[in-house]
């Protein structure tokens, strides 16, 4: 450093103030509700609270679907938005099951044929939105439409040209909760350390917040808009193995069921958490699947589950909604 | 800062319409049958006026995603007054008073609380498709001809189905009213910046509750005519409107270089869309070729009206 | 369609397919017909319309083909397509019926024969469905025998409120078959249509836990059959609880192969005979013929390792044997 | 008459969150003055405004408006009342048209219901007229004036409404000379007709030019209100900041250093030809009218933009294809002229701020921030700086403009950069604070940096600098030695005229 000014020479002037920035209601509250819930399940519920409920009813759906939000979430974080999630997933599930069929790829290969494909679409989106400076609502669209053409076009190598199965070694994996816990886990710590710790992920927070300072601040913006979409295709990706090998079969719309999770989950996150974090995306899946799990326990039907979902989420929003009003009548 | 009022950005929408047209008028026999021609644009009319709802709404810096609930709700509660053999207009009016409800609703929880209106407007989604479920048990609600009385939506007033009739004039009130009266001015103005609102002396909150209110009526109008063209109230006609009526609001930006909601972009972006289904079936083109073709010309159509612009547009959340 | 319906099946079953091979191509110049799918999302759906296609093939008619992927408001549109093509007869492989009535009727006005499969219409030529009262009462039954006579507890598996005609009538015709048996009925599980397997299977885990004395899952339909299968071996209660479902799709039969897997008995439809049935009955229109019955239905196969627990009469395939059957190009056990 | 009052404010007592904004405050205006708000950053005027526009309610207090007392109000009714407000953010529709902007709440119509479109073009033309500005289409949007002709529009828009009482936050920090003259005569013709002003400025010459009376807030409380004629300067800035401040004189620098950034014949949109050295410890000052192009030439030499022709070459490596990346590292550095869009991400804690651009000194392995290191190098920012902040945590958007200022520095400061280039950093800032600003660029360039000040303000402009370049119309038309130059002398020129001319 060119000690341009004074003090560089490390005239330290005192310790200057650590002070929190304002508590942040929002996270009290929703691990205050989170907590209750829990509470209310496990008294509640019979059978919430044993080994077999938490890790595969309650943990393996949430990782299932976190792992595709919490891409949606880095997108997010950067100030994007990304409708093809759940159809990259898809896509991303079929072609490595139709490479593996084809040419018969052991395990790894095939893996890293979806995370390809789901980073090659990713970074189609990116570089369309990025640097062809697209709204990004549109270019995704687009590729909800294109990875659904692909989707049906691979599925042609299908026997009847419908769903394509994956191999047993896959399917024995899909179900095992080690593997889906352990994706899951994985894709969290990397993102967590990209998005919340890493250099990275200020430069990402940054374009995503203010992209004209960004930029101003010498950050390569386009670059980061478009990383961002390329890091949601993996994840993407990562999913929809997830899912596949779960499911034992790919095929054309697989994933489908996620999408609005995939768009949900990031935006609770953020209202509990006051930004994007994936620590507030997992944390919302868990909550979610708890909710959904909790009552299917305690017999209410699937049909009233959206129902007290719907509400619940409404409830979530509005509680920030008053503590936001109530900030600022202050 | 940059001029940016090139022909190209400006018209490409428009050319790729035309272009399409010409080339399916061209590949696809009987496309250019004036049957044909009128399917298209019944075919458009749903979509185009759920469209105009959203984009009313979209116009005053909001987005409302609940029609994929309130539309299922709204035809359900019409389609069984109908069959209960209570008259029309009482059913009519029920929808239309749920409808309102709904966008009341959901217009004080994002202007008075301050919530963001994708996440509410979803939230209200699920919980209106729940109550769709407990109000009809599941089923779907049927209707006969004679209690539709069909006939009277779809039958033709000279060569033109009234149900287009309908269309175009529900799109020239809609354009004049948003481009063109005090009422709209304020409106966008609201939109793109409602703190300015205030200090202009207009209440953000009141515009933006018309806004979804009017947004509510006209999606209850797109209800009642999918509820006609059904011959009832299904389950599904809520989320298989979803994307298709996102994807007429956002390229109907692009149409004349506007970059803003607009109505006459949603009209033709209605038109591209039925088109481009209409010619691949007469075709005769693989299935999966339909998709694509969907998605290529979206973003082929974007891409030449975004020329020149180059800068990332980012969504605020 | 109702009930007293199930008896004519038995008289169509045996000549239908019979029928099939009999008719002689059309001389009198190739057809153009219209397909207009519901949906190609399993095997089900797209054998109707291979067996439409490979037929019509045969004919040296040519197929437009449309996918409405669950949307009806597509299907309808398709239809529309199709009426203002002016083509020469038109298939319909699912759908909402009433939605379809008016423009079905328009065809029959404009003199274009619709014949459909799986739906009930009025306008149609006829409607081709497989014998889901017959099919739904053997699963009954083979569950029966196989408690020995006892009465369980069972839950069903479905796709709720879908419009899905064949899977309203399993539905409907189960819970009254184990209801009359005295079954404790634990509820409706959804598995929805996207991501079916892995749907079910959470729902199938979680109805384990609140309901550990289960004995049954029926499932209308194979994926969300296959996902039960998976809970109950990792619940480890093969041995306590089973499953019964209506398709044999190539996933189904592959859990039934697993030497310890849940699956008991599967109807086996031939979803290709009634596509090529729907051609046959085309052609008979285009002739003027006007002995068609307005309600046809097709052959199955009950697949099963324990043909013992049939009723005396009732033939049945194990699972290689259906797989070969049906899926004659793919060796059995080989995933694609 | 001249002692009627037309406004009077009882009281008036507001907190945010963790700052008491206004205590107990009486503001009155009489009928027929223009009455000055002047106060350091952060003493409360624009909240004091705000809140007569009912944009926030206080906490205690009343007004009265032409003896009608409000314990409530609103922005509808206080409109109704005749008041009219230009906000130091300007509050206008970027997405409307100009006509739209000025008529936007009350637009004219023929046909009950519809725009009348020509009435409302005509009717902004007219507008537009009365403060000479017909250079402004009336059909362009706003986002596409310039910021001068944005400020005077909103100036255009709060006349048009014949209003009795007008307030104008700041109006002329965005306005070149000449703009503000023609501003001061509109203000002395209205106020002539009986109209009462109130006006908000950090510009001392123009408070004695216009006002007649000056009420001073300091830390949210009234310190003093008397006649304009009845305070000197000095008591002035005394009651502002507390203390005595002293303007300083820089000495001249005797030697300079090596050239750290030269352009040759550079052309680029809004700028041609321009040439000159900077070199290391020196403050080079640009001085122009707005509009003059200044920003343009900044923002080509920082790499937002691309240039035309010429050449730009930094510590003697040539630049072709310039971007903000390359400038960065080549030890550039630029506090834009926007801070609170381009300089910060307001939403962002003071500390991410501060860090931005220079994450990778503070970096462990694996890319991972450092948080112990930040820290320290922030705190010692935030003393160095004295950046007016409870913690480093809070966000950038709790700040006060010069204080924002100075965070946008601090991050320059924080990376290897040799070359500081400031666009407009006093604009809005109080005189303690642009004295503070004026010390830290002498510091950098006595420690051997370059400084490239540019500014509309020609007084700081001659006051700050070693050389001064003076542009216009996009050309750099002269360089001054400022110890020698006059504020007339440099005026003239930046107004296009010339010394021949004048002879
Ligand atoms: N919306 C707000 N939330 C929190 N604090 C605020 C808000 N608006 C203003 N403040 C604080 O209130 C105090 C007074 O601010 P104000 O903007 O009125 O000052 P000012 O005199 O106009 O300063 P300047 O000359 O910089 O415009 C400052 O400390 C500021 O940080
Ligand atoms: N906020 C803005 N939005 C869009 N364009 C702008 C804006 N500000 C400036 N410009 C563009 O820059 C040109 C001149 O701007 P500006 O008046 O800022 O020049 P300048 O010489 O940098 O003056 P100053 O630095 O004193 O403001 C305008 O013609 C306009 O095209
Ligand atoms: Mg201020
Ligand atoms: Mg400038």
């Amino acid at each position: 450093m060119k000690n341009y000014i004074s003090f560089l020479s490390r005239s330290k002037t005192g310790e200057t103030k650590i002070g929190k920035s304002s508590t942040n209601y929002g996270l009290i509250a929703g691990i205050a509700v989170f907590a209750l819930v829990f509470i209310f399940f496990s008294i509640k519920a019979t059978g919430f609270l044993s080994k077999i409920n938490l890790v595969h009813n309650l943990v393996m759906p949430a990782a299932i679907s976190a792992v595709i939000a919490m891409g949606m979430t880095v997108v997010m974080a950067g100030g994007g938005i990304d409708l093809s999630v759940a159809n990259i997933a898809g896509l991303a599930g079929l072609a490595s099951a139709a490479v593996s069929a084809q040419f018969d790829l052991p395990v790894p290969l095939m893996f890293l044929t979806a995370l390809i494909v789901g980073g090659l679409i990713g970074a189609i989106n990116g570089v369309l939105v990025a640097y062809a400076g697209i709204s990004p609502f549109v270019v995704t669209l687009s590729v909800v439409y294109l990875a659904h053409g692909l989707q049906y076009l691979i599925s042609l190598m299908a026997v009847s040209g419908t769903y394509l199965m994956l191999p047993r070694v896959v399917t024995k994996l899909g179900t095992n909760a080690f593997f889906q816990i352990g994706f899951c886990t994985f894709t969290f710590i990397l993102l967590f350390i990209y998005l919340d710790r890493s250099i990275f992920g200020r430069y990402i927070k940054a374009v995503g917040m203010n992209i004209n300072a960004a930029n101003f601040s010498g950050i390569p913006t386009r670059f980061y808009t478009w990383l961002t979409y390329v890091i949601c295709g993996v994840c993407c990706a990562i999913m929809g193995i997830m899912l596949t090998a779960n499911e034992g079969l790919a095929r054309v719309g697989s994933g489908e069921s996620y999408q609005i999770d995939a768009f949900l989950l990031p935006i609770l996150g953020n209202t509990i958490f006051g930004r994007f974090s994936v620590q507030g995306t997992l944390f919302s899946a868990l909550f979610i699947y708890m909710v959904i799990n909790g009552m299917f326990i305690m017999g209410v039907s699937p049909e009233k589950v959206k129902i007290i979902k719907g509400g619940l989420l409404l409830g979530i929003i509005l509680v920030s909604g008053i503590q936001k009003v109530a900030r600022r009548e202050n | 800062m940059k001029k940016n009022n090139g022909l190209l950005q400006k018209y490409a929408v428009f050319a790729i319409l035309i272009l399409l047209f010409v080339i399916f008028s061209i590949c696809a026999k009987s496309f250019l049958m004036l049957d044909n021609l009128m399917n298209l644009l019944v075919q458009s009319t749903i979509l185009g006026i759920v469209g105009f709802g959203l984009v009313f709404i979209m116009i005053a810096g909001e987005i409302d995603l609940s029609y994929a609930g309130s539309i299922p709700l709204e035809g359900a509660v019409f389609a069984s007054l109908l069959a209960n053999g209570k008259p029309y207009f009482v059913a009519l009016l029920a929808a239309v008073g749920i409808g309102l409800t709904i966008s009341f609703i959901v217009s004080q929880l994002v202007t008075r609380f301050k919530l963001v209106s994708y996440i509410t407007t979803i939230a209200m989604m699920f919980l209106l498709q729940g109550i769709w479920y407990v109000l009809t048990g599941g089923k779907n609600v049927f209707l006969s001809e004679e209690m539709l009385n069909r006939e009277f939506i779809f039958g033709n007033i000279g060569p033109f189905p009234r149900i287009v009739l309908l269309y175009v004039l529900l799109f020239v009130l809609l354009y004049l009213l948003s481009e063109h009266t005090p009422f709209g001015l304020r409106l966008r103005a609201v939109g793109s910046d409602p703190e300015s609102t205030r200090a202009a002396g207009l209440n953000p909150i009141l515009y933006k509750t018309l806004a979804f209110l009017f947004g509510g009526v006209i999606f209850t109008i797109g209800a009642i005519l999918t509820t006609a063209r059904m011959s009832g109230a299904l389950a599904t006609s809520g989320s298989s409107l979803l994307m298709p009526v996102m994807t007429v609001a956002f390229v109907g930006q692009t149409f004349l270089g506007m970059g803003r909601p607009n109505i006459p972009g949603v009209f033709l972006a209605s038109l591209l869309l039925a088109m481009i289904d209409n010619a691949f079936v007469l075709m005769q083109l693989p299935i999966w070729s339909v998709p694509m073709a969907n998605g290529v010309i979206l973003i082929s159509a974007i891409f030449l009206a975004n020329i020149g612009k180059n800068e990332i547009i980012q969504i605020k959340f | 369609a109702e009930a007293p319906a199930a008896e004519e099946a038995a008289a169509d079953q045996a000549a239908a397919p019979a029928e099939a091979e009999a008719v002689p191509a059309d001389d009198s110049g190739a057809k153009v017909i219209g397909l207009a799918s519901y949906q190609l999302g399993n095997d089900w759906n797209i054998q109707v319309a291979e067996g439409v296609k490979a037929k019509a093939a045969e004919m040296g008619w040519e197929v437009i083909q449309t996918n409405a992927e669950t949307d009806s408001e597509a299907q309808l549109t398709a239809l529309e397509g199709f009426l203002s093509q002016g083509v020469d007869g038109v298939v319909v492989p699912g759908g909402a019926g009433p939605t379809l009535e008016p423009v079905i009727a328009e065809l029959k006005a404009a003199g274009i024969p619709v014949v459909t499969v799986d739906l009930t219409t009025q306008n149609s030529v006829t409607d081709i469905f497989p014998d889901n009262y017959m099919t739904t009462e053997l699963l009954g039954v083979f569950s029966v025998n196989k408690m020995n006579g006892v009465a369980g507890k069972y839950a069903h598996l479905t796709i709720p409120d879908f419009g899905w005609k064949t899977v309203d009538i399993r539905d409907k015709v189960a819970d009254l078959v184990f209801e009359i048996e005295g079954w404790d009925f634990v509820g409706i599980l959804d598995s929805g249509l996207a991501d079916a397997v892995n749907q079910s299977m959470t729902a199938v885990r979680s109805t384990l836990l609140a309901n550990p004395d289960l004995n049954l899952v029926y499932s209308s339909w194979g994926m969300p059959a296959v996902g039960a299968a998976k809970a109950i071996r990792e619940a480890g209660l093969q041995d306590q609880v089973f499953v019964v479902c209506t398709d044999a799709d190539r996933i189904v039969l592959a859990e039934m192969a697993e030497a310890d897997s849940p699956i008991k008995g599967v109807i086996g439809q031939r979803p290709f005979d009634m596509g090529t049935m729907a051609v046959d009955y085309l052609q008979k229109a285009f002739n003027g013929d006007t002995d068609i019955p307005k309600t046809a239905f097709a052959p199955f196969y009950f697949v099963t390792n324990n043909p013992e627990l049939l009723p005396p009469g009732v033939e049945s395939l194990t699972p290689e044997e259906a797989w070969t059957i049906l899926y004659p190009d793919v060796e059995f056990g080989e995933v694609n | 008459m001249a002692d009627t009052v037309v406004l009077e404010m009882h009281n008036i007592d507001k907190q945010f969150p963790g700052v008491h904004a206004l205590k107990n405050v009486h503001f009155d205006v009489r009928k027929g003055e223009i009455h000055a708000l002047v106060g350091q950053n952060g003493a409360g005027k624009s909240t004091l405004l705000k809140i007569l526009a009912g944009i926030y309610h206080p906490d205690e207090g009343a007004i009265s408006i032409n003896g009608n007392n409000y314990d409530r109000w609103t922005p509808h009714q206080i409109m109704g009342m005749g008041v009219s407000f230009i906000y130091q953010e300007l509050n206008l529709f970027q997405d409307l048209s100009v006509a739209q902007n000025l008529f936007i709440g009350r637009e004219p119509t023929r046909v009950p219901g519809v725009i009348y479109r020509n009435e409302m073009r005509a009717r902004a033309e007219k507008a537009l007229a009365r403060l000479d500005a017909t250079d402004i289409p009336v059909d362009t949007l706003v986002k596409d004036l310039s910021a001068a002709k944005q400020q005077i529009v909103a100036i255009a828009k709060a006349f048009d409404q014949n209003p009795s009482l007008i307030v104008l936050d700041e109006p002329t920090s965005r306005l070149g000379l000449e703009d503000s003259e023609k501003l001061f005569a509109i203000l002395n013709k209205m106020r002539d007709q009986g109209l009462s002003i109130i006006y908000v400025s950090h510009r001392l010459g123009e408070i004695y030019r216009i006002s007649d009376r000056i009420t001073v807030l300091r830390d949210g409380c009234l310190i003093k209100t008397d006649d304009a004629k009845s305070i000197t300067p000095r008591q002035l800035v005394q009651y502002m900041v507390g203390e005595d401040v002293l303007t300083k004189k820089y000495k001249q620098k005797d030697k300079c250093g090596d050239v750290l950034l030269k352009t040759e014949s550079l052309v680029g949109d809004g700028f041609q030809n321009v040439n000159f050295d900077l070199h290391a410890g020196e403050v080079l000052g640009l001085v122009g009218a707005v509009g003059a192009g200044k920003t343009e030439m900044v923002r080509v030499l920082f790499g937002i933009d691309l240039f035309e022709s010429g050449m730009i070459s930094v510590q003697g490596n040539k630049i072709t294809r310039n971007k903000p990346q390359k400038a960065i590292a080549n030890g550039m550095a630029l506090c834009p002229e926007d801070r609170k869009y381009q300089g910060l991400v307001l939403e962002n804690s003071i500390r991410e701020n501060i860090t931005i651009s220079s994450l990778n000194k503070v970096k462990t392995s694996f890319w991972l921030v450092d948080r112990k290191s930040e820290k320290e190098t922030v705190n010692a920012m935030v003393s160095r700086l004295r950046i007016a902040t409870p913690s480093i945590d809070k966000k950038a958007r709790e700040l006060s403009g010069g204080n924002q200022q100075k965070v946008v520095l601090a991050k320059w400061l924080c990376t290897d950069s040799c070359i500081f280039i400031f666009d407009e950093p006093t604009v809005g800032v109080d005189i303690q604070g642009k004295s503070e600003i004026y010390d830290l660029m002498h510091e950098l360039a006595n420690n051997g940096a370059g400084v490239l000040f540019v500014t509309s303000d020609i007084e700081e402009g001659l006051q700050v600098s070693d050389r001064l370049l003076v542009m216009y119309k996009g050309s750099i038309i002269k360089e001054l030695d400022p110890h020698c130059s006059s504020l007339e002398e440099a005026s003239l020129f930046a107004m296009g005229g010339n010394l021949n001319e004048k002879e």
